[in-house]
């Protein structure tokens, strides 16, 4: 594939991660589209295709009456927690399809406080399962993680770490809802919700927004010093034997997963290998969800993570640096936002100019995860 | 006080229709109480629960209704510590933390509520089907639905 | 464009429109789906690209679970009534973009009897606008419709005249659901709704199902004999001075509308004039809008509709036969599913299999319009 | 009985906020009832109502209030047969089939209630802004929003 073909980012924008009562989805996803523009030095006009996605918070397309009414195509997306990514992803088939040269992907959301609110129905369940109270994602993770450090002889205090290391990271990250730092021991003492996990080894629902601008071809040049390359983006559903939220049951293992699938083709498609990730965005729903998501993207093995996390091997200054800006744990999960903070985050340690610590050494390959109901994922290769 | 099961298409035919009262905290190896029913593929064998009509490893629609083993090893737990929102609807003394996780039932792991107390609770704990009340109708009825309990010497 | 980079429809489906309690929305998608496939003589598993929408029915990607759990990417998408363009649309593009050489794209939905629900909220409105009476998209349509009647001289009787022969053609078509033919005369004294449209001249939300198969270039032909040519497909969204629904005011005319815009882009892509559609599928929420969409797409000037209608030109055997399948008026509107509903009907025709009355003389240029909230159109051209 | 605007944000600061009874079917040549207030941008002159903070037309942020004019022109009309679903809400009295249209202000067209009789509703017809109630609070207040109704004889 020739430069002509690839899609790069030019430009991106965020609107803080947390609570603020002030401001609504729209409100967060307007400033965010405006920083994204201005930093990419272009106009709404100038954008030819828009994709957006929010869970909660509007009707993405809407955002026209406030940005502009330019006629621009703009489609909405919803894919859980893997929005972001297909918001990217339709921009980036848009441009590479040859329906516009620059394209914009949007996402916000604004969550009640609390566990998000399921309907058994909607996916296709009878209503006894959420009755019974089974219909509970923080269980999935739970048991998902549970049998995992069983299986691979990984401690509980493997998990308080990854919180620490995120909490850590967020207080450092001008973007992050949570910025006070917390021992391992405070986070394993703190509230059981579904053991092994606490309190603070759970991500919240919050409210944020972030936008991306992308340019095909020699057309990112001409506005950006410094695109990134969208080396590769691939989305994946679950194959039969996954382990997925809101399993009444499961065939008997092994379990196979979604994000192996999406990291393999994303690896392929980008001709870089795992061990070539200098700054990495994980899924980190919870502190046991970026333990497997570590090994199953193929950035570590099974069962080597307990050692990465007391080497320090997944901080900033580590070998393989995994949620720079605190993630999910310290950002909050606004579902149609958090998979464009991770683009958001990457995008800007790749140039450089992180918002909070910055990787040293310049790295030059990043990568994203985001994996959600009901058994999807998407990877991405993002170069310099 | 009259009671049903939560869901009849969870279970294989009740085989007491007229004694609804027999349903709850019946031992299974008494032989009418209501197994759990999922169905079969006939292409590829793979065992779901509940029963669907397509096979979701090999899209077949030639599923057959199946009735499952009763007995099995938890294969991961967890607990429910703070009271799920709507539509969870707890018993009628309200929520109190409840275990809940998957049996390896051998052909199919089952996401089952779990009535084990947290000293015994284990991955490998051989675990045996049961009923409990689930919640109570607002006309009185008891609702009862599945679980499993820790397996007592000699029933395997 | 070289034939290599075309994109074609190669199979299509669908569950009949209509009212039927025993089957759920995600049952209907699943029947269209299967159907589609079967059509084009592929398998679930050699789908490497699937988009779906539904408006309340079910999150589209969890389709996987009855047709195969494959691991094929699968985006939902929402944007009102041009849900089904933008599945077709999201299809085509990743297409074209290499993702895969073979998509497929479906809506579904099961919408309660009655006027759709609102909330003022989700449009950015506040809640007096809702509170007063005034968010009504029925209201919406008689708005626009007197003003046009009054703009261009066009009397009541040529909306009866719309629906009277939408449900001549839906009397005809076996997927329809409004099978009885009624007489100008019956509509015109059916219950006022909202003048000037009567009940009969609006469409009411239902139920149902549409999928199509799409395939890129020489594949296409590999798998069908006579595949049709997606020569355009033009997704555009309101520019400033549009007349839409939910608008607490508007700017002094003359007012714009995106099926303008989106008409004219996929006429001037597919290098075809609106002059040599054979078959068209034009939104028709109502007879109003269908009179103003035959203008607003160049299928007529504005104002010559009555004289079009009158003379029996839009009928099956007329020179712009619109509406074959009884359009929304006799199929009702389950939004995910309308817009594949119109592809479904045109594709039909141009193959010369229609199910209900055939088009004749072999028609080659097929044209399809969807328009809906918050101001978006989406229009094709389809040859073969 | 007290009486409030049913959103602020849509009209001028009331004059007369110690005498709320005085917003309903007050006159406005009598100079002291709540007018309509949007925004203008500007940059390219668009008037908006209610108020937003950027131009839709030229995307700028620079929007100040404006005072709507009280007359205009019926643009076009219609009459809600049925009563609309929740959240609309009733007066007092229950749903009558009521009209609706936009109002042409010159700078702007509005939609609002129209308080004209079905034999006098036409496109053009001269009309001016009153207030009418819209539905009575919880509480019982009653709560009033803007329409407008036939001009008279030597008001323009
Ligand atoms: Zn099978
Ligand atoms: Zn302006």
């Amino acid at each position: 594939m020739s430069r002509r073909d690839d899609v790069y980012v030019v430009g991106c924008g965020m609107h803080p991660f947390g609570r603020d009562e002030s401001v609504t989805g729209m409100d967060m996803a307007e400033r965010a589209v405006r920083e994204a523009l201005a930093d990419a030095g272009v106009g709404w006009e100038d954008v030819g295709y828009a994709a957006g996605g929010s869970d909660v918070s509007g009707k993405p397309d809407t955002l026209v009456g406030r940005l502009g009414l330019t006629g621009v195509p703009f489609v909405n997306v919803q894919n859980g927690c893997a929005t972001g990514a297909s918001t990217v992803l339709a921009v980036a088939n848009a441009l590479r399809a040859g329906e516009a040269s620059l394209g914009l992907a949007v996402g916000f959301d604004k969550h009640e406080r609390g566990a998000f609110h399921v309907s058994a129905a909607r996916y296709g369940l009878g209503e006894w399962y959420a009755e019974t109270g089974m219909m509970l994602t923080t269980q999935f993770f739970a048991l998902k993680t549970q049998r995992y450090l069983y299986e691979h002889g990984i401690s509980e205090r493997a998990l308080a770490m990854v919180a620490a290391r995120a909490f850590r990271n967020g207080s450092h990250h001008p973007l992050a809802w949570r910025r006070k730092p917390l021992t391992e021991q405070e986070i394993l003492d703190s509230a059981e919700v579904s053991p092994p996990l606490t309190q603070y080894m759970f991500c919240s629902p919050g409210q944020g927004s972030a936008a991306l601008v992308l340019a095909l071809g020699d057309r990112a040049f001409d506005l950006c010093e410094q695109p990134v390359k969208l080396a590769s983006l691939a989305f994946r559903t679950r194959r039969f034997g996954s382990f997925e939220v809101f399993s009444p049951w499961l065939p008997p293992g092994p379990h196979h997963s979604p994000s192996i699938d999406a990291a393999e083709a994303a690896f392929r498609t980008a001709g870089v290998r795992p061990a070539d990730v200098q700054v990495a965005q994980l899924q980190d729903t919870d502190s046991g969800s970026e333990l497997i998501h570590l090994a199953e993207t193929g950035l570590c093995g099974h069962g080597e993570q307990e050692e990465l996390l007391a080497a320090g091997a997944t901080d900033p200054t580590g070998r393989i640096p995994v949620n720079t800006d605190g993630g999910c744990l310290a950002g909050g999960e606004p579902v149609g936002a958090s998979g464009l903070r991770q683009f958001h985050e990457v995008v800007r340690q790749l140039q450089g100019r992180a918002p909070g610590v910055q990787v040293p050494g310049a790295p030059r390959v990043g990568f994203t995860h985001v994996y959600g109901a009901p058994g999807i994922s998407a990877c991405s290769v993002l170069t310099i | 006080m009259t009671t049903r099961l939560i869901d009849e298409s969870l279970f294989e035919n009740p085989t007491n229709p007229t004694n609804p009262e027999s349903l709850v905290h019946l031992e299974f190896d008494d032989g009418d109480a209501p197994r759990l029913a999922g169905a079969r593929c006939s292409g590829c064998g793979t065992v779901v629960f509940p029963r669907q009509e397509s096979c979701p490893r090999c899209s077949g629609r030639t599923m057959s209704a199946h009735v499952l083993p009763v007995s099995g090893r938890v294969w991961s737990w967890t607990r429910q510590a703070f009271a799920p929102k709507p539509p969870y609807r707890a018993p009628t003394e309200g929520h109190q933390p409840y275990h809940v996780g998957y049996v390896d039932l051998g052909e199919v792991l089952v996401e089952a509520l779990l009535t084990v107390s947290r000293a015994e609770i284990r991955i490998g704990l051989p675990v045996r089907l049961t009923t409990v009340p689930a919640y109570r109708d607002d006309d009185g009825t008891e609702v009862v639905t599945f679980a499993f309990r820790p397996e007592r010497d000699g029933e395997r």
